[in-house]
C-alpha cells in the first residue's frame, strides 16, 4: 500500500463516492427531524384542540334575579323559630325557592302568560340552583324578607348559545321602521319599512332561503317584543310573535340565527329573552367558579371537578403512603443486600414484569381480592389507592434502584473500607445520595398513578358521586374517571366541561411532574 | 529465555553484545600483534596497531552512548540490566586493554630503532599466555559461560608468574650493561601492560559471572603471589 | 380517643424513651469512651427500642387484623340454633346491624337478637381492648428491662439492629411477589369459574363475541357466545396501527435527539416528548373521540364515504401518538448507552454521521430497540382508555381501519362496569380476557427484558 | 536506600518453602521477625472459578510490600482477602488463614467490620464521600466512636491530613466537598480517611492508576512516609511503581504467588524464570 | 537503535522557534525533509475555555512522535485536531493551520470525511464495532468503496490483520464478533481496521492505558513495526512507553508546547527546565 | 532544579554524590600521602596506604551496587540519569586512583629499604601538580563547575611534562649508576602512576562535562608532547 498509484487510486475511489454519500446523509437528518415535528405536532393537535374546547367552560355566563324572600314562601311557617334552631332550618327547607325565583324570572317578563312559553322561560336556567338560594338563607338568615339578587348560571343550552357555539347570528340594528299590522290568531304581520325590507331580503336572500321550520330564523324586534318572520308579501311580513310587544311600532333591529330551530335545543323565543336579558345586563359572563366549587352533578353548568379532585388527592395519599416505602425498601433489599441467588432474580424479574403488566390488570386484582375476597368498600379512594400503589410500587421499585445503582460502588467500597457495616453504607451514604433520584421516581410514579382511569373502572370508581368526600372509605371517584363519564356524556356541554376538567388534571401533573424535575436538576449528581 | 516481545529492545541488547564481540576480537588482535611488533620489531605493524586503538577507542564510546540511550529508553530490568551494565564495565576494560596493547607498540617502534634484547622469549610466552587469558574470556562472554569465566579469573596467577620471572630477568640484563638500561625499561613497561592486560581479562570474568549469576565473585581472589615475594610490588 | 389510640401513642413515647434510656446506658457501661464497645451508642439504643415498640407494636396490629373476626366469632357462640343455620349471607347481614349497633351507628333493622348480639360484642370488644392494651404495655416493659439489661461493651447491638432492618426490608420485597401471586391466583380463579361454563376452545377460538345477551336466566341461549377471536383480531388491528405510526416516528426522534440535535435542540424536544408519555390516557381518549375520530369521518365523507367516527384508525393513531414517546425514549436510552468509542471508531474511519449511525450505532443498539419495540407491543395490548373511547363496541372480524372494533381491553372495560352479577359467565369473561391479557403481555414483557438485559450486559 | 530491610528481614518463605529454597544462601532460613500479615493456603473461588490458589505469605511491618503480575493474576483479589473486602462479593468464597498479628481473620466469630477499621484499604479510583472534606476524614472516627468530643475529633482531623500531606492544601476549606478536589488530592484525602481510624495495616489497590504521572509522584511519595508507622500492601500494575515504592515484592502468575523477596533481588535478579520474564517484558 | 533519525532529521522547531534555537549547535537549521504534517498556531478551545495555545511544530514522516505531558496538558487535544475529531463536539473551535502533505486541513472545502481516511485513529479504549472480525476490518473499506470486489476486500482484510500481527491469531474466526477478543488483540484489530483504509497517519490516543503491560509491550512492538510505513503519532501518559516507542516527542504543558525534538535527546538532556522537572518527576 | 517529588529519590541521588566526595578524599589523602612516603622513606605510612585502599575499592563496590539499584528501581531519566552514570564512571576512576597510590605506597616501602636517589624534589613536584589537579576536579565535581573541570582537562599537559623530565632523569642515573637500577626502577613506576592518576583526573573532569552539559567534551585533547619527543612512549 505504499505504493503510490495504489494511493492514488483509493484516494479517487474515496472522492467519487462523497457525493452520494453526503446526500445520504441530509436524507437521513432530515427524517429524523421530521419525526421529531411529526410527533411535536401531534402534541401541539393535542394540547390545541383541548385548550380550544376546554376555553369556553372557564367562563360561565349567569343570571342576576332579583328575589324577593318572603318569609312566607322562603321559609313557610317559620314562627319565632330562632335561626339556627333545627325548627328554623326545617322550615327554610320547606320553602319553595325554585318559585321565589320564577317569580323573579317572571317579573322581568310580564307579557308573558302562556305556560308553554314560561316553562321555556324557566328552562333558561336550571331549577337546582334553587338549593343554592337556599342555602344562602340557612347560612345568613337576616336575608328573610328581604330583596336580595341571586346568581345562577344559565341552562347549558344557553351558555352554549351566548359563546356562540349552537349558532350564527346576524345582528342588524336599527335596521328601519316597523310596525305591528294585526295580531288576532298569534300569527301577526308586520309592515316593514324599505329599509328593513331591504336587510331582511340581503340577509336571507343571497342563499335564497325560505322561512320554513328548517330555515334560518329572522326574527324582528322592537318594542320589547320579538317576532319571527314566516314569510314575506311585499313589505308585509307574517310573523310569529314570540314576545309580545309593548308598542304597535318602532325601530326594529334585526337578529338572524342561521341554525333552523329544529337543528338547536334553545328556541327562538328563549334566544330573545336572553337577548334581552343580556341587553338589559342580567346575564353577565363570569369566571366559571362552579367548575371548581361544584361537585358532579347531572346538569353540565353545575358539574365541578371538586369532588372528584379531592378523591384523586385522597387516592394518591394512600398511594403514595403504601407504595413509596415499600417500593424504596424493596429497592433496597435488592440493591444492597439480597445475595444474587435464583430468588432474587425471580424478584427482581417479577418486579420488571409488573411494570410492564396493563394496568387493567391492577383493576382486576383489585376487583378480585380487595372488594370480592377482602370485602372492601367499592369505589372508595383506600381500595382506588392501593390498586394504584400496587400498580406504582414497580415503578418506584425500579427508579430507585437506578438512582441506588447510579451511587457509585466505589462510595460503597469506601465507607465498608472504612470499616462501616453494610447497614451503615446504605444509610449514611448510599440512601442520601440516591434520594433525589428515589424522590424524583416516586412523583413521576405518583403522577402517572394520578392520571390512571382503568383499573378505577374496574373497582366501581366510575359511580355518580354529588358529594365530596371527606374520608378514605367514602365513595368517591377521581379526575380522569370523571373525565372518562362526562367525556361520554351525549350533550354537547359536557365537552367543554371535560375539556377544562382535562386542563385542572393536566396542570396538577404539570405541578407535580415540575416538582420532579426540580429535584432533579436541583440535586443531580454526576459521577 | 524467551524473547522480548518489543523485538527492537531484544534487538538492541544484542547490538550491545555484538559490539562488545567486535571489540573484543579488536582488543585481542591488537594484543597479539603488539607482542608480535615488539619480538619482530617491526615498526610498521607497531604504526599499524596505533592506529587501530582509535576504532576500539570510538567503539567504546559509541558503546557507552547506546547504554545511556538504553537506560533512557528502555529501562532494563533483571538479566537485562546486568547485561547493559556489563558490557558498559566490559567495553571499558576493553578499551583499556586497547590502550594497553598501544602502548606496547609505541615501545615496540623504540625498541625496534634500538639494540635487540634476548629476552623476546619471554616476552612472547607471557603474550601468548595473555592473550590466550583474553581468547578465553571473550567466549565465555559470547557464551555466557559461568565456568569458563571462572577459569579465567583463577588462572590469573600464571601471568603474575611470568611477569615476576621477565622483571627479574629485565634487572638483570639493565644491571649487566647500561646501555641496555632505556630498552629494558620500555621492556619493563611492556611486561608490566601485559600483565595489566591479563587483570583486565580477569576483571571481565568477574563481570561475566555477574550478568549470569546476579552474584559477586568473593572478593578474595586466590592470587598466589605476595607483595614482599619478588622485587616488584603487586599492583592492585 | 379510643383506648387502642392511647395504648399506640404510649407506646411510641416508650419506644423514643427506650432509645434514649439505651444510649445512656451504653455511654455509662463504655465509662465515656464509644471506642470500648464493640457498637456505638446508638445502637444499643435502637436495640432496646426495637425490644421495646417492635412487639407490642405487632401485637396491637394483630388485634387491629383480627380482633374483630375473632370477637365475631366468640359472639357467634351463643348464638341460637335456628339463626346459626341460616344461610351465610344472612348471618353476615345480621351480624353487620348488630356492630353497628354495638358502635352507635345506623343499623339497617334491629330486633332483640341484634340488641343482644350487639352487647355481647360491645362487652367481648371492650374486654378484649383493655387485655391488649395491659398485655401490650407488659410486653412493651419486659423489652425495656431485657433491652437495657443486656447492654454491655460486648452487646453486638448493631448486628441484632442491623438483621431487623433487613429483615423489614426482606418483607418490603416480599409484596411485589405477593401481587404477581394474586394477580395470577384471582385470574386464574375466576377464569376456572367462566371455563367450567364455556369451554376454553369455544373461548380461544369462537368466533362470534356477543356476551350481552345472557342477562337473565330464562333467556335462551343464556351463555351467549364467548369467541374471543374477534376481540384478538381488533387488539391486533388497532396494536398494528399504533406500531406502525409509532416505531418509525419514535426511533428516528431518537435517533435525532441522542445524534443529530445540538444541546438546545435537545434540551426543547426532550421535555415536550415526554410531555406527550405523562399525558393520561383518557385524554388520548377523549382526543380521539372528539377531535381524530370526526376529523377521520369528515375526511372520508368528503372523499365520498361514510365511515363511524369509532374506528380502529382513530384509536390506533392516537394510541400511536401515545407511544411515540415511550419508543423514543427507550430507544434513546439504548442509544445513549452505545459507548462513544464506537462512534468515535466509525467517525476515525471517516464514515458520516448517518453511516456511524446505521451500520455501527444501531447494529449495536438493535437488540435494546427490539426489547424496546416489544414492551411497546405489549403496552398497546394493553392500553384500554383510548381503545374504550374510540374504537367502539362492535366485535367485528375485519381488517378494515376505519369500522370500528373493539378489543380485549374494552370489553373488560365493558363487562365489569355497571351492575354486574358476579358469577354469571358475563361477569368472569372478563377475567377470562384479563388472563389471556396477562399472560400475552407477560410473554412479551418477558421476551423484551430478556433482550434487554443481554444488551446491557454487553455494554456495562 | 537507608533503612531497606536485607532480604533476610524481607518477606518469609513459609516454612514449606523454606526447605526448597535454602540452597540459595541469601534466602536461608531467618529468624521470624515482625511478620503483621500471613496468609496460609490461601484460596479464592468466584462461582466456581477459582481465582487464587494456596497462596501462602508472610509481610512484615512498616514496609511496603508491592503485589504485581498481570492482569487477573489474583493480585488485587488477595489484596482484598485481607479486609475481608471479598465478603462483600455474592459469590466469593475464601478459604485457608490469614493471620493478622497472629490472629486468624477468617474465622467464625470474627466480624468484618471493625476488622476493616484495623485494615485501611485505598481504592484505585478516588472514591471521597460527597460530604466536605472535614466530615471524609473524620467519618470512620465517627462511627467507630474513636472521638470522645469535637476537639478530639478535630485533632484526629488535622492529624490525619497532616500525615497525608493534604493539611496544608485543604486546611482553609475544610467545609467545602472532598469532590472538589483534583485527582491527586482525592487519593490523599482518602488516604487520610483510611489513616484517621488508626490502621495496622493500609491496603492499595493501584492507588496512583487513575492519576498523571505527577499526582502519581506525590502519592509514592506519601507511601514512602507512611512506611514508618504503616504495613503498607500496595498492588501494582506498574513494574516501574513497584520498584520505586515497594521494599517487598510478591510476583503473582495465573492465581498464584510465584515468588516473593526483598523488591531490589526481585528487579535485579529473580530467581523464578516467570518472574524474570514478566519483568524484562518477554512472552510469558 | 538502528536506523534512528538523527535530531538534525527529527522534529523541526518552526521558523519562529529557531533562532532561539540557534545558540544550541545540535539544533540549528536544518534543511526540511520529509515533513508530514505541519502545525501552525493551532489553537483549541471549548467553548470560552481555550485549551491549546498556538502550537507550532512539524512531524516527519515513517517515524513515531510520541506527545507527552500531565494530565490537561493539551496533548489529546491536539491530537484530535490532526484529523479534526474535534469537529464532532460541539462546543469545540479549532483555529491555525495544520498540514498534511502541505494541504490545509482546515480549509473550508477540506471534508472530514475523507480526511478521516487519511488520518486513522487509534483510541484509548478498544472500540471494535459489535460486529465479526471480518466486517470490523472491512468497514473503512466497504463505505470508502475502496475495495471493488469481495476478492480484494478479502485481500485488504488479510493483509490489514497480518500487519498488526493478528492475523495469525484470528485467521481462524474471522466471522466471530470482535468484541470477543481480548483487550491487547481488540486493540490490535481497531489497528488493523485502522491500516485497511491505507491512511497516511495513525494516531494514537494512549492506546496501552487500557492494557497490561504484556499486551502493551505488544502493541509497542506493533507500533515499533508500522513506523516504516506510517507517520505515527502516539499520546501517551507514560514516559517510559514514550521513551520506548517514539523517535522524536513532544512535550505539553499548560497547553502549550513546550519542547520538541529527538527522543533520545528528550530523556537523556531536554532543553527546557519544565521538561526537565516533568521527565525527572520534579515539581513542576 | 527543583527537587524530586519523591523525596527518597533526590536523597538517593545526593547519597550517590556524598560517596563520590568521600571517595574522592580518601583517594587524594592516599596520593599524597603516598608520594609523601616516598619522599620521607615512611614504611610505616605506606603500611597505612595499603590498608586504606581497602576502603576505596569497597566504596567503589558499594556505590556500583547502589547504582545497579537505582537503575533498577528508580530508572533515572535526563539529568538524573546523567548523575547516576557519572557516579559510576567516576567511582571506577577513583578507584584505580586509589590503586595506583597503594602501589605507589608499596613501592616506597620496597623503596625506604634501599639507598635513597636525589629526585626526591622531582617527584615531590609531580606529587603535588597531581594532587592539585585532582583537588580541584573533586571540587568541581562538588559544585558542578564545567570551568574548571575543563581548566583540569586542559591542564595535564603540566603533569605530562613533569613525567617527561622525571622519566629522563631516572635514565641517567641509572646509567650512571647500576647499582641504582633497582630503585630507580621503581620510582619510574612511580612517576608513571602519577601520570596515571593525572590522567584519570581528566577522565573525571570529561565526565563532569557531560553531567552538566549533557555533551562529550572533544575527542580531540590537546595534548602537546608527541610519543616521538621523549624516550618515552606516552601512555593514553
Amino acid at each position: 500500500m505504499t505504493d503510490a498509484a495504489q494511493d492514488i487510486s483509493i484516494k479517487q475511489a474515496v472522492e467519487a463516492r462523497l457525493k452520494k454519500r453526503h446526500r445520504a446523509e441530509q436524507r437521513f437528518r432530515l427524517y429524523g427531524l421530521s419525526a421529531i415535528l411529526l410527533a411535536l405536532a401531534a402534541l401541539a393537535t393535542l394540547i390545541g384542540s383541548i385548550a380550544m374546547q376546554a376555553a369556553p367552560a372557564f367562563t360561565a355566563w349567569e343570571i342576576t334575579l332579583d328575589v324577593d324572600l318572603d318569609a312566607s314562601r322562603a321559609a313557610p311557617g317559620v314562627g319565632q323559630a330562632l335561626p339556627g334552631s333545627p325548627e328554623f332550618e326545617a322550615a327554610v327547607r320547606r320553602g319553595s325557592y325554585a318559585g321565589l325565583m320564577q317569580d323573579a324570572m317572571r317579573d322581568r317578563f310580564p307579557q308573558i302568560e302562556e305556560r308553554s312559553q314560561l316553562r321555556e322561560l324557566f328552562g333558561l336556567y336550571t331549577s337546582v340552583s334553587s338549593s343554592g338560594l337556599m342555602n344562602r338563607v340557612l347560612d345568613n338568615p337576616s336575608l328573610l324578607d328581604r330583596q336580595t339578587t341571586h346568581t345562577i348560571p344559565v341552562s347549558d343550552d344557553v351558555d352554549r348559545y351566548l359563546k356562540g357555539q349552537v349558532t350564527g347570528i346576524e345582528r342588524v340594528r336599527n335596521a328601519g321602521a316597523a310596525q305591528l299590522a294585526l295580531a288576532d290568531d298569534g300569527a301577526a304581520s308586520l309592515r316593514l319599512n324599505p329599509a328593513l325590507l331591504d336587510a331582511i331580503q340581503s340577509e336571507a336572500g343571497e342563499e335564497g332561503f325560505g322561512f320554513g321550520i328548517d330555515d334560518p330564523s329572522v326574527i324582528v324586534r322592537f318594542a320589547d317584543g320579538a317576532a319571527r318572520i314566516t314569510g314575506l308579501q311585499g313589505d308585509v311580513a307574517q310573523a310569529e310573535i314570540l314576545t309580545p310587544f309593548a308598542a304597535g311600532a318602532g325601530e326594529a333591529s334585526l337578529l338572524v340565527l342561521e341554525t333552523p330551530e329544529a337543528n338547536r335545543l334553545i328556541s327562538d323565543a328563549q334566544i330573545v329573552w336572553t337577548e334581552t336579558l343580556r341587553d338589559a345586563g342580567v346575564i353577565t359572563r363570569g369566571f366559571n367558579t362552579y367548575l371548581f366549587t361544584n361537585t358532579d352533578s347531572r346538569e353540565p353548568e353545575l358539574a365541578g371537578v371538586l369532588g372528584a379532585l379531592v378523591g384523586s388527592i385522597l387516592t394518591m395519599l394512600v398511594t403514595m403512603f403504601m407504595a413509596v416505602p415499600v417500593g424504596v425498601f424493596t429497592a433496597l433489599y435488592l440493591e444492597e443486600y439480597a445475595p444474587r441467588t435464583r430468588w432474587t432474580d425471580l424478584i427482581e424479574v417479577n418486579i420488571n414484569n409488573l411494570a410492564a403488566v396493563p394496568s387493567i390488570v391492577f383493576g382486576l386484582l383489585g376487583l378480585a381480592v380487595f372488594i370480592n375476597f377482602f370485602g372492601m368498600p367499592r369505589s372508595a379512594p383506600l381500595v382506588g389507592g392501593m390498586v394504584l400503589a400496587l400498580m406504582t410500587l414497580p415503578t418506584v421499585i425500579i427508579s430507585s434502584r437506578a438512582a441506588l445503582k447510579a451511587v457509585p460502588p466505589s462510595i460503597r467500597e469506601a465507607a465498608l473500607g472504612v470499616g462501616a457495616s453494610r447497614t451503615q453504607t446504605v444509610f449514611s451514604h448510599v440512601l442520601p445520595l440516591a434520594m433525589p433520584g428515589i424522590m424524583t421516581g416516586s412523583i413521576i410514579g405518583l403522577a402517572q398513578a394520578l392520571g390512571e382511569t382503568a383499573p378505577l373502572l374496574m373497582i366501581g370508581m366510575v359511580a355518580f358521586v354529588a358529594d365530596t368526600p371527606n374520608t378514605f372509605t367514602d365513595p368517591s371517584t377521581v379526575m380522569p374517571v370523571q373525565i372518562y363519564m362526562w367525556a361520554l356524556n351525549p350533550e354537547r356541554a359536557w365537552e367543554a366541561r371535560s375539556a377544562a376538567a382535562i386542563i385542572v388534571l393536566l396542570s396538577l401533573m404539570i405541578v407535580m411532574n415540575a416538582i420532579a424535575v426540580l429535584l432533579r436538576r436541583r440535586f443531580e449528581r454526576r459521577w | 529465555m524467551s524473547e522480548h516481545i518489543v523485538k527492537s529492545f531484544g534487538e538492541e541488547l544484542e547490538q550491545l553484545s555484538a559490539d562488545i564481540a567486535r571489540m573484543g576480537g579488536q582488543a585481542e588482535s591488537m594484543v597479539a600483534d603488539s607482542v608480535q611488533s615488539v619480538i619482530r620489531r617491526d615498526p610498521e605493524l607497531a604504526r599499524e596497531i596505533i592506529a587501530r586503538d582509535q576504532r576500539v577507542d570510538d567503539a567504546q564510546a559509541d558503546l557507552e552512548r547506546k547504554v545511556i540511550r538504553l537506560f533512557a529508553l528502555r529501562q532494563p530490568m533483571a538479566s537485562d540490566l546486568r547485561a547493559t551494565f556489563a558490557a558498559l564495565k566490559i567495553s571499558a576494560d576493553l578499551e583499556r586493554i586497547g590502550d594497553l596493547a598501544k602502548n606496547i607498540a609505541k615501545r615496540s617502534r623504540v625498541l625496534s630503532e634500538a639494540e635487540a634484547l634476548p629476552v623476546a622469549r619471554g616476552v612472547d610466552q607471557m603474550g601468548r599466555a595473555v592473550s590466550q587469558q583474553l581468547k578465553n574470556v571473550l567466549d565465555a562472554y559470547a557464551h555466557s559461560h559461568v565456568d569458563k569465566a571462572v577459569d579465567v579469573w583463577t588462572s590469573d596467577e600464571e601471568i603474575d608468574e611470568h611477569y615476576n620471572s621477565l622483571f627479574r630477568e629485565l634487572l638483570t640484563y639493565m644491571m649487566e650493561d647500561p646501555r641496555m638500561i632505556s630498552g629494558a625499561t620500555h621492556l619493563l613497561f611492556i611486561a608490566k601492560n601485559l600483565e595489566r592486560i591479563g587483570d583486565h581479562a580477569t576483571n571481565i570474568a568477574e563481570v561475566i559471572y555477574f550478568v549470569v549469576t546476579g552474584e559477586n565473585l568473593a572478593k578474595d581472589r586466590p592470587k598466589t603471589n605476595t607483595v614482599e615475594a619478588g622485587p616488584e610490588p603487586e599492583e592492585d | 380517643m379510643s383506648v387502642s389510640h392511647i395504648v399506640a401513642l404510649i407506646l411510641l413515647v416508650a419506644t423514643a424513651a427506650a432509645y434514649y434510656r439505651g444510649r445512656e446506658r451504653a455511654m455509662t457501661v463504655a465509662g465515656g469512651a464509644p471506642s470500648r464497645l464493640h457498637s456505638m451508642p446508638s445502637y444499643s439504643g435502637y436495640y432496646v427500642a426495637i425490644l421495646t415498640g417492635l412487639p407490642a407494636f405487632a401485637l396491637l396490629m394483630l388485634y387491629a387484623v383480627f380482633g374483630t373476626p375473632l370477637i365475631d366469632m366468640a359472639a357467634m357462640q351463643s348464638l341460637p340454633a335456628n339463626v346459626a343455620s341460616a344461610p351465610p349471607e344472612q348471618i353476615e347481614l345480621f351480624m353487620r346491624d348488630a356492630r353497628a349497633l354495638a358502635f352507635g351507628e345506623q343499623p339497617s333493622r334491629t330486633s332483640a337478637l341484634h340488641m343482644d348480639m350487639a352487647d355481647r360484642i360491645a362487652g367481648l370488644t371492650r374486654i378484649a381492648t383493655w387485655v391488649v392494651a395491659l398485655l401490650t404495655l407488659a410486653i412493651a416493659g419486659a423489652g425495656l428491662y431485657l433491652g437495657q439489661s443486656q447492654v454491655s461493651t460486648t452487646l453486638r447491638a448493631r448486628n441484632r439492629v442491623e438483621t431487623v432492618v433487613k429483615g423489614v426490608l426482606l418483607l418490603s420485597s416480599v409484596i411485589a411477589i405477593l401481587t404477581t401471586l394474586g394477580i395470577v391466583l384471582s385470574l386464574l380463579f375466576e377464569s376456572l369459574r367462566f371455563f367450567s361454563a364455556v369451554s376454553p376452545i369455544e373461548f380461544l377460538f369462537g368466533l362470534q363475541w356477543s356476551p350481552q345477551i345472557a342477562l337473565r336466566e330464562d333467556q335462551v341461549g343464556q351463555s351467549g357466545a364467548f369467541g374471543a377471536i374477534p376481540l384478538f383480531a381488533g387488539t391486533f388491528l388497532i396494536t398494528a396501527i399504533a406500531m406502525t405510526v409509532a416505531v418509525p416516528i419514535g426511533l428516528y426522534a431518537a435517533i435525532y435527539l441522542s445524534e443529530y440535535a445540538t444541546r438546545t435542540q435537545r434540551k426543547v424536544f426532550k421535555p415536550l416528548l415526554e410531555i406527550l408519555a405523562g399525558i393520561p390516557t383518557v385524554v388520548y381518549g377523549f382526543f380521539a373521540l372528539l377531535t381524530v375520530g370526526p376529523f377521520i369521518r369528515a375526511i372520508c365523507e368528503a372523499a365520498g364515504f361514510g365511515v363511524p367516527t369509532q374506528s380502529a384508525l382513530a384509536a390506533g393513531l392516537v394510541m400511536g401518538i401515545m407511544i411515540i414517546p415511550f419508543v423514543s425514549s427507550l430507544s434513546d436510552d439504548v442509544i445513549n448507552a452505545v459507548p462513544q468509542s464506537l462512534r468515535d471508531g466509525a467517525y476515525a474511519m471517516g464514515a458520516t454521521k448517518s453511516e456511524t449511525i446505521r451500520q455501527v450505532v444501531f447494529p449495536a443498539a438493535l437488540p435494546g430497540i427490539v426489547g424496546a419495540v416489544l414492551l411497546a407491543v405489549s403496552r398497546a395490548i394493553g392500553e384500554t382508555m383510548i381503545v374504550v373511547m374510540a374504537a367502539g363496541q362492535a366485535a367485528k372480524l375485519t381488517g378494515n381501519p376505519f369500522e370500528s372494533v373493539t378489543t380485549i381491553t374494552v370489553q373488560i372495560v365493558t363487562l365489569l362496569t355497571g351492575d354486574q352479577e358476579f358469577d354469571s359467565p358475563k361477569t368472569l369473561a372478563a377475567f377470562a380476557l384479563g388472563l389471556v391479557l396477562f399472560i400475552v403481555t407477560l410473554c412479551l414483557n418477558v421476551i423484551a427484558l430478556r433482550v434487554v438485559q443481554k444488551y446491557r450486559e454487553k455494554y456495562d | 536506600m537507608t533503612d531497606t530491610p536485607t532480604p533476610a528481614e524481607g518477606i518469609q518463605p513459609p516454612k514449606g518453602l523454606r526447605a526448597a529454597m535454602e540452597e540459595n544462601p541469601t534466602h536461608g532460613v531467618q529468624p521470624k521477625r515482625d511478620m503483621k500479615v500471613r496468609a496460609r493456603d490461601v484460596s479464592v473461588f468466584y462461582g466456581g472459578k477459582q481465582a487464587l490458589f494456596d497462596v501462602a505469605v508472610d509481610i512484615p511491618d512498616r514496609t511496603v510490600t508491592a503485589l504485581i503480575g498481570p492482569s487477573g493474576c489474583g493480585k488485587s483479589t488477595f489484596l482484598r482477602t485481607i479486609n475481608r473486602m471479598n465478603d462483600t462479593i455474592d459469590t466469593a468464597r475464601t478459604t485457608g488463614v490469614i493471620e493478622i498479628d497472629g490472629q486468624n481473620i477468617y474465622e467464625k466469630d470474627v466480624d468484618p467490620v471493625p476488622l476493616r477499621a484495623r485494615v485501611g484499604m485505598v481504592f484505585q479510583k478516588p472514591n471521597p464521600f460527597p460530604k466536605s472534606i472535614f466530615d471524609n476524614v473524620a467519618y470512620g472516627a465517627k462511627i467507630h466512636g474513636i472521638a470522645a468530643n469535637r476537639d478530639q475529633l478535630e485533632e484526629i482531623v488535622e492529624n490525619s491530613l497532616r500525615r497525608a500531606g493534604l493539611w496544608e492544601e485543604v486546611k482553609d476549606r475544610l467545609d467545602q466537598p472532598g469532590t472538589g478536589l483534583s485527582g491527586g488530592q482525592q487519593q490523599r484525602l482518602v488516604i487520610a480517611r483510611a489513616i484517621a481510624v488508626s490502621p495496622e495495616v493500609i491496603l492499595m489497590d493501584e492507588p496512583c492508576s487513575a492519576l498523571d504521572p505527577i499526582a502519581t509522584a506525590r502519592i509514592e511519595e506519601l507511601i514512602d512516609e507512611l512506611r514508618e508507622n504503616y504495613c503498607i500492601i500496595i498492588v501494582t500494575h506498574s513494574m516501574a511503581q513497584a520498584a520505586r515504592v515497594s521494599q517487598q515484592t510478591a510476583f503473582f502468575h495465573l492465581g498464584k504467588l510465584v515468588e516473593s523477596g526483598a523488591t531490589e533481588e526481585m528487579f535485579t535478579k529473580p530467581r523464578d524464570e516467570r518472574t524474570q520474564d514478566y519483568i524484562t517484558g518477554r512472552y510469558g
